[in-house]
C-alpha cells in the first residue's frame, strides 16, 4: 500500500468503514425486504 | 395516466419491480467505475497527497444526507396534502439511508480532517450542521418507531418533517454565524486546482451519479419492504381485531 | 335539535368498527346505544363528537353542537369542583347562571371546595356529568354516564337528562343498564358490524399488494 | 381562552410544579457545573455564558413533557378539542403559561444567579434581556414536541431528541449574545435574530402544534 | 422478579423508549455544549470530563421521571405492592431496568462521543470505567427520588431538585476519575470511592424506596 | 377462607371515613358492599388489601389472603393481554394452568394477541377481572366490579365468582347493580359513617392546640 502514501492508513480507514455502513445498510434492505417478503408468501400471497 | 396513479401501492409494486434491476445496475456500474477510476487511476494531489482520495466517498455521501432529507420533505408533503400511502412510506423509506450517508459523510470527514487540519473533530459550522442534521434524522427514525398506528406515525412524522426542515436551515445559517470555520477556506478549492481539475472531477462525478442511482436503488427497495411491512400490518390487524 | 347520521363509517385506531350507520335523533328525545362490550358505541359517539374523521358519510349537525361525555372523567386532580366547572363554563362561554344549575342539577353544592383527588369515583363521575349541563349544547353523547352512580345519583342523572329534553335538547346515550327514562328508542350498535369486505376501500393495504 | 391560561398556571402552581422549581434547577445546574469542571474563576467565566443558556433549555425541557400528556390521560384533552376554542389558541396559551412558569422567572433571576460562575458584571443585562427575548421560542418549540409525543408513555427521552434540536438556533444566538456582552462587542445582531426567531415561532408554531393534536386524538 | 424485569424492559423498549434515546440524548448534549460555550479545544478539553459526566447525569434524570408514575396511573403500583413480591424487591428490580436501558449503553458509547468534546485519549477507558461502576448509583438514586414523587401530577422539575443534589458525590468523583485520567495521574481513589458509594446505594436505597412507594400508596 | 374484621376505623387521604366496622365472611360467602357514593367503600376496601393501614381496629385475615380488583384496571396499555396477564401469573406465582382458567373464564382467548390500548372499556375490564382468577388468592376484593361490562359478561363474572366461592374462596364485591349471585349477605357501609367525636382521637392537631 506504499503507493498511498503516507495517508495510507486514512484512506483504507475511510473506506473500509463506509464500506461497512453503506454495506451494512445494503444487507439489511436486502434482509428485511426478503424476511416481508417470506412472511407475505406464507400467508398466501 | 397521471403519476398518481403510481401511488396507488399495488402499481408501486408492479412499476417498482420492473425498473428497480436497471437502477441497481447502473447504480453498481457507476460506482464501481467512479470508486476504481478514482482510488487506482488518479494522481496524488499536491497539498493533499493521496488523501484526496477519500472525495470520492465523502462528497457523494455529503450531497446525498442533504437531498435525502430534500425527498423526505416533498414525499411528507405530497402525504400530507394528497395522502398518498406510498409517498408516507418513501419518506420513512428515505430516513434510514439519509441517517446512513449522513454518517459516512461525517466519519469520512473526520478521517480526512485528521491529515488536512490535523485534527479529526473541529467545530466547523458545516460539520456541525452536519451533525445537527444527523440528530434530526434520529429523531425522524425515533418518533416512526415510536408510533403504533401507520398513519397516525405518517402524519406526525410528516409533520416534523416540515417544522425540522424550517429549523435544519435555521441551524445550518446559526452555526455560520457562530463560528468562521475551516471547512471551505483551510481545505482544497477545487477551483484553485483548474489544472487537475478533470483529472479529479470526472470520476467524482461518475461516482456521485452512481451514488445517487444507489439510493435511488435503496429508496425504492425499501418502500417495497415497507408496503409488504404495511401489508402485513393490515393483515395482523385484521387477524387480531377479528 | 333534530339531526341525522347517514351511512357512517367510523374507525377506531385502524380498524374500521361500524359501517353503515344510519339514525335520526328527534329534538327533545334521546336514542340509547345498546350492543356488547366492543361493538362500537364509544366509536360512534367519538366519531360524532368530531374528534375521529369520519370514513365515509355524513351527520347533519356540526360538531359545535354536541358535548361529549367520555368515560374518562376529565376532572383536573388538582382543582377544587368549583375550579374544574368553572374552567368549563368559561371554556363554553355559559354564565354563572348554568354554573348554579349544573351544581344544583348534582347535588355538587357540598362538594365544591374538594380537590378533584378527594373525591370518591362516584363523586367524579357527578362532577363530570354536571359539566355537560354547562356546556349549553344541545346534543348531549354520553358514553356510560352512570358507571359508578349509585341509584339516588342515577336518578339524578336522568332527571338532569330529563330536564335537557324538554327543553328541546336531545341525547345519545351509550350504557349497559336501563336508565329509567320515558320515551327513548334503542339503536343496537351491533347491527352495523363491517362486513370485512367494504372496510377494504378505505386502507389500501387491506388487499393484496401484489 | 383566558380561563385555559388561569387554570394552566393554578395547576402548575399547585402540582408540585411552579414558578420555584425552574429556577431551583437552574440553581442546581449552576452549582453543578463547578463542582464537575473543576471550580477556576479563569475556566468557568468563558463558559459561562453557554452553559446558562443550556440551563435554562434544560430547565425547560424538563418542564415540558406532561404539558400534555395530563390532558389527554384525563380526558380533558378530549373535551378541550370539542370546546369552542380552536386548538391552535389552547396551543398559544399553553406555551404561554408554560412560558410564564419557566422562561419567565429564569430571565427575571437568572442574572443574579450567573455570578455563581463568574460571568462578567456587563453581561448581566444582556443575558436577562436574551433570556427574555429567547425563552418564549424555547416554550413553543417545546410545546410543538410535546403534542407530538402526546399519546407516548414513556415519550419524554424522545421528547428532549426531537426537541433539543430545534432549540439549537435559538441556543446559539442566545448565548452568542451574552459572550459578546461579556467581551463588549456590539450584540444588536445576535439579538435581532433571536427576537427574529421567537416572533416566527410564536406566530407559526401552534398551528403546527394543533395539527399533530389532532392527529393524536384521532 | 424476573417477570418484573422482563416486563419493565419490554415497556422501555416499546414505548417510545429503548436503549437508544438516552444516547441520543448524550450526544446531542455533546453537540449543544460546544455551540453554547464555543468551539475552542483549549476551552473545550478541561470542561470535557465535567461536561460528559453531567450528560450522563442528566441523560439518567430525564429517563426517570415515570419510573413509578405510570405504575401508579394505571393502577399497576397497587396490585405491585398487594402482590407476593416484596416492594423492595420491586425497586431493585426497576432501577436494575432503569440502568440497563440508560447507564449500561451510556458506558458503552461514551467514550467515542466524547472525542467531540476533545476529551484527551489517555482519559477514555477511565471515562468508560467510571461510567459503569457510577452510573448504577444513579439508577438507584433516581429510583428512590422517583419513589418519593410519584404522587405528584407535574413532579419532574421536583425530583429533579430532590435527585440531583444526591446526585453530587456520584458526580464528583466520577469526573475526578475521568480528570486524574486525562493528566495521567493515578485514579485509584476516587475510583473505589465511586464503587463505595454505587454499592452502598445499591444496598441500602430499595429499602426508602419502598418505604415511600408505602408512603405514597396510603 | 373465612375472616372477620373487628371495631375497624378506616381513612383515606386525611379524613377518617370509616368507624367501628365489623363483619365476619365465611368460606364460600360474598358479602357485598352497599352505600352510597362516598359512603367508603373503596377506603374498606384498600384497608382490607393492606395498602391503607387501619388507624384501628383488627383484621383476621393477612393481607397476604386478599387479591385486589381496584377501580383502575391495571393493565399496562403497550403490552397485549396475554403479556400482561402472563406478567400477573408469574408475580403470583400461579402457573399455566391457572392462565389458561383465567383466559377461559372471562373468554379472553379472541383478544390475547391486542395490545391493551386497542381495547373497548369493557374488554379492558375483563381482562383486569381475570387478573383476580390468576391470583390463586382465597379472598377477592372487588371494586365495583361491572363497571362497563354487558349483560354476557356480568353473567360471566357472576358464573367465575360462584366458581370461586364454590372452591372455598370468599369474596367482597363493592358495587350499585344487582349482581344476581345467590346467597349473598349484604353490608351497608354508611351504617359506619364516623360520628366526628370519635375521630378526634386519631389526629392530634384535632383538638385546639391553645
Ligand atoms: C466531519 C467532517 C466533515 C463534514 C461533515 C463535511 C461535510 C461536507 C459537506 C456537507 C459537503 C457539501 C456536499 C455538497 O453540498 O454536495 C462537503 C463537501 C466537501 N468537503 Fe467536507 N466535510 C467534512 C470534512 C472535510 C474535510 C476534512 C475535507 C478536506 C480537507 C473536506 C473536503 C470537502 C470537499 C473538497 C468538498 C467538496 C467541495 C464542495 O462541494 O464544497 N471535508 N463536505
Ligand atoms: N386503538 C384501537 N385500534 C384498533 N381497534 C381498537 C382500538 N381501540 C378500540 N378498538 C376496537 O374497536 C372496537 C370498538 O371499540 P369501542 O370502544 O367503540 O367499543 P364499545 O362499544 O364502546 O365497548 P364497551 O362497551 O366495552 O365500552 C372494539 O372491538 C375494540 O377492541
Ligand atoms: N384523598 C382523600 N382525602 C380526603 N377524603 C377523601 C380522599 N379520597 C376520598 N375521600 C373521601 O372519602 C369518602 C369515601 O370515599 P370512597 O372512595 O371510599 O367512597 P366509595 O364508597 O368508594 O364511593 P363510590 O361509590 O363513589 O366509589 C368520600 O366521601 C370521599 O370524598
Ligand atoms: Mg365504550
Ligand atoms: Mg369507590
Amino acid at each position: 500500500m506504499s503507493w498511498l502514501g503516507k495517508y495510507a492508513f486514512d484512506i483504507l480507514l475511510a473506506y473500509g468503514l463506509t464500506a461497512l455502513l453503506i454495506g451494512g445498510l445494503i444487507l439489511q434492505s436486502v434482509l428485511a425486504a426478503r424476511a416481508a417478503r417470506r412472511q407475505l408468501e406464507e400467508r398466501g400471497e | 395516466m397521471s403519476i398518481w396513479e403510481y401511488a396507488n401501492p399495488r402499481r408501486f409494486m408492479a412499476a417498482s419491480g420492473a425498473v428497480q434491476p436497471y437502477v441497481w445496475g447502473l447504480a453498481i456500474l457507476l460506482c464501481a467505475t467512479g470508486l476504481i477510476w478514482g482510488f487506482f487511476f488518479t494522481p496524488e494531489d499536491f497539498r493533499m497527497g493521496h488523501s484526496v482520495k477519500i472525495i470520492y466517498i465523502h462528497v457523494p455521501s455529503a450531497f446525498l444526507a442533504i437531498n435525502a432529507w430534500f425527498m423526505m420533505l416533498v414525499a411528507s408533503l405530497i402525504w400530507l396534502i394528497r395522502r398518498h400511502h406510498v409517498s408516507a412510506l418513501a419518506a420513512r423509506a428515505a430516513a434510514p439511508i439519509g441517517l446512513i450517508m449522513t454518517a459516512v459523510a461525517l466519519i469520512t470527514g473526520a478521517i480526512w480532517g485528521k491529515p488536512m487540519w490535523g485534527t479529526y473533530w473541529e467545530w466547523d459550522p458545516r460539520l456541525t450542521s452536519f451533525l445537527i442534521l444527523f440528530l434530526f434524522y434520529l429523531g425522524y427514525v425515533a418518533l416512526w418507531s415510536a408510533i403504533e398506528q401507520q398513519d397516525q406515525a405518517a402524519d406526525l412524522t410528516s409533520i416534523l418533517c416540515l417544522v425540522g426542515t424550517v429549523f435544519a436551515v435555521l441551524s445550518r445559517y446559526a452555526a455560520q454565524f457562530w463560528n468562521q470555520g475551516l471547512h471551505q477556506g483551510a481545505s482544497l478549492s477545487l477551483d484553485a486546482e483548474e489544472n487537475v481539475a478533470d483529472v479529479f472531477w470526472i470520476p467524482l462525478v461518475i461516482t456521485l451519479a452512481g451514488f445517487v442511482f444507489l439510493f435511488v436503488a435503496l429508496v425504492l427497495l425499501r418502500t417495497r419492504t415497507e408496503i409488504r411491512r404495511r401489508r402485513l400490518h393490515a393483515i395482523s390487524l385484521k387477524e387480531r381485531l377479528a | 335539535m333534530e339531526f341525522e347520521a347517514r351511512s357512517l363509517t367510523c374507525r377506531r385506531g385502524e380498524a374500521t368498527v361500524l359501517e353503515g350507520v344510519a339514525f335520526r335523533v328527534r329534538a327533545g328525545e334521546a336514542l340509547i346505544l345498546r350492543g356488547p362490550n366492543g361493538a362500537g358505541k364509544t366509536t360512534l359517539l367519538r366519531t360524532l363528537a368530531g374528534l375521529t374523521p369520519a370514513v365515509a358519510g355524513e351527520v347533519t349537525a356540526p360538531p359545535e353542537a354536541m358535548a361529549y361525555g367520555a368515560h374518562a372523567d376529565g376532572l383536573k386532580a388538582q382543582l377544587t369542583v368549583a375550579e374544574n366547572l368553572a374552567f368549563w363554563a368559561a371554556a363554553f362561554g355559559t354564565g354563572a347562571e348554568a354554573l348554579a344549575r349544573a351544581e344544583a342539577a348534582f347535588d355538587l353544592a357540598p362538594l365544591r371546595a374538594r380537590r378533584a383527588a378527594d373525591l370518591s369515583a362516584g363523586q367524579k363521575r357527578r362532577a363530570a356529568l354536571a359539566r355537560l349541563v354547562l356546556t349549553g349544547r344541545p346534543v348531549w353523547l354520553l358514553d356510560e354516564p352512570t358507571v359508578s352512580l349509585d341509584a339516588g345519583n342515577t336518578a339524578r342523572f336522568a332527571a338532569a337528562v330529563r330536564t335537557h329534553l324538554a327543553a328541546g335538547g336531545s341525547a345519545l346515550i351509550a350504557t349497559h343498564i336501563d336508565l329509567g327514562l320515558p320515551e327513548t328508542r334503542v339503536l343496537d350498535v351491533a347491527r352495523f358490524a363491517p362486513t370485512g369486505r367494504q372496510a377494504a376501500g378505505s386502507d389500501p393495504f387491506a388487499e393484496a399488494v401484489e | 381562552m383566558l380561563a385555559l391560561l388561569q387554570r394552566d398556571l393554578r395547576l402548575a402552581l399547585r402540582a408540585g410544579g411552579g414558578f420555584g422549581l425552574g429556577l431551583a434547577f437552574f440553581l442546581i445546574l449552576a452549582t453543578l457545573v463547578p463542582l464537575a469542571v473543576g471550580p477556576q474563576p479563569d475556566r468557568l467565566a468563558p463558559i459561562a455564558p453557554g452553559i446558562l443558556w443550556l440551563g435554562a433549555l434544560l430547565a425547560c425541557l424538563l418542564s415540558l413533557d406532561r404539558l400534555w400528556a395530563l390532558d389527554a390521560e384525563d380526558g380533558s384533552l378530549d373535551l378541550l378539542a370539542t370546546a369552542p376554542v380552536p386548538l391552535e389558541g389552547a396551543a398559544t396559551v399553553k406555551a404561554l403559561a408554560h412560558w410564564i412558569t419557566t422562561g419567565l422567572p429564569l430571565a427575571v433571576i437568572a442574572a443574579p444567579l450567573s455570578l455563581l460562575l463568574f460571568l462578567p458584571g456587563p453581561a448581566l443585562p444582556w443575558l436577562a434581556l436574551s433570556l427574555l427575548l429567547g425563552t418564549p421560542a424555547l416554550s413553543w418549540i417545546g410545546t410543538f414536541g410535546a403534542a407530538l409525543t402526546v399519546g407516548l408513555k414513556r415519550g419524554s427521552l424522545l421528547l428532549s431528541l426531537l426537541v433539543l434540536p430545534l432549540y439549537v438556533p435559538t441556543l446559539v444566538f442566545g448565548a452568542e449574545v451574552v459572550r459578546r456582552g461579556a467581551e463588549g462587542l456590539p450584540v444588536a445582531t445576535p439579538l435581532a435574530l433571536l427576537a427574529g426567531i421567537t416572533l416566527g415561532c410564536i406566530a407559526l408554531l401552534p398551528f403546527a402544534s394543533a395539527a399533530a393534536l389532532r392527529v393524536n386524538l384521532r
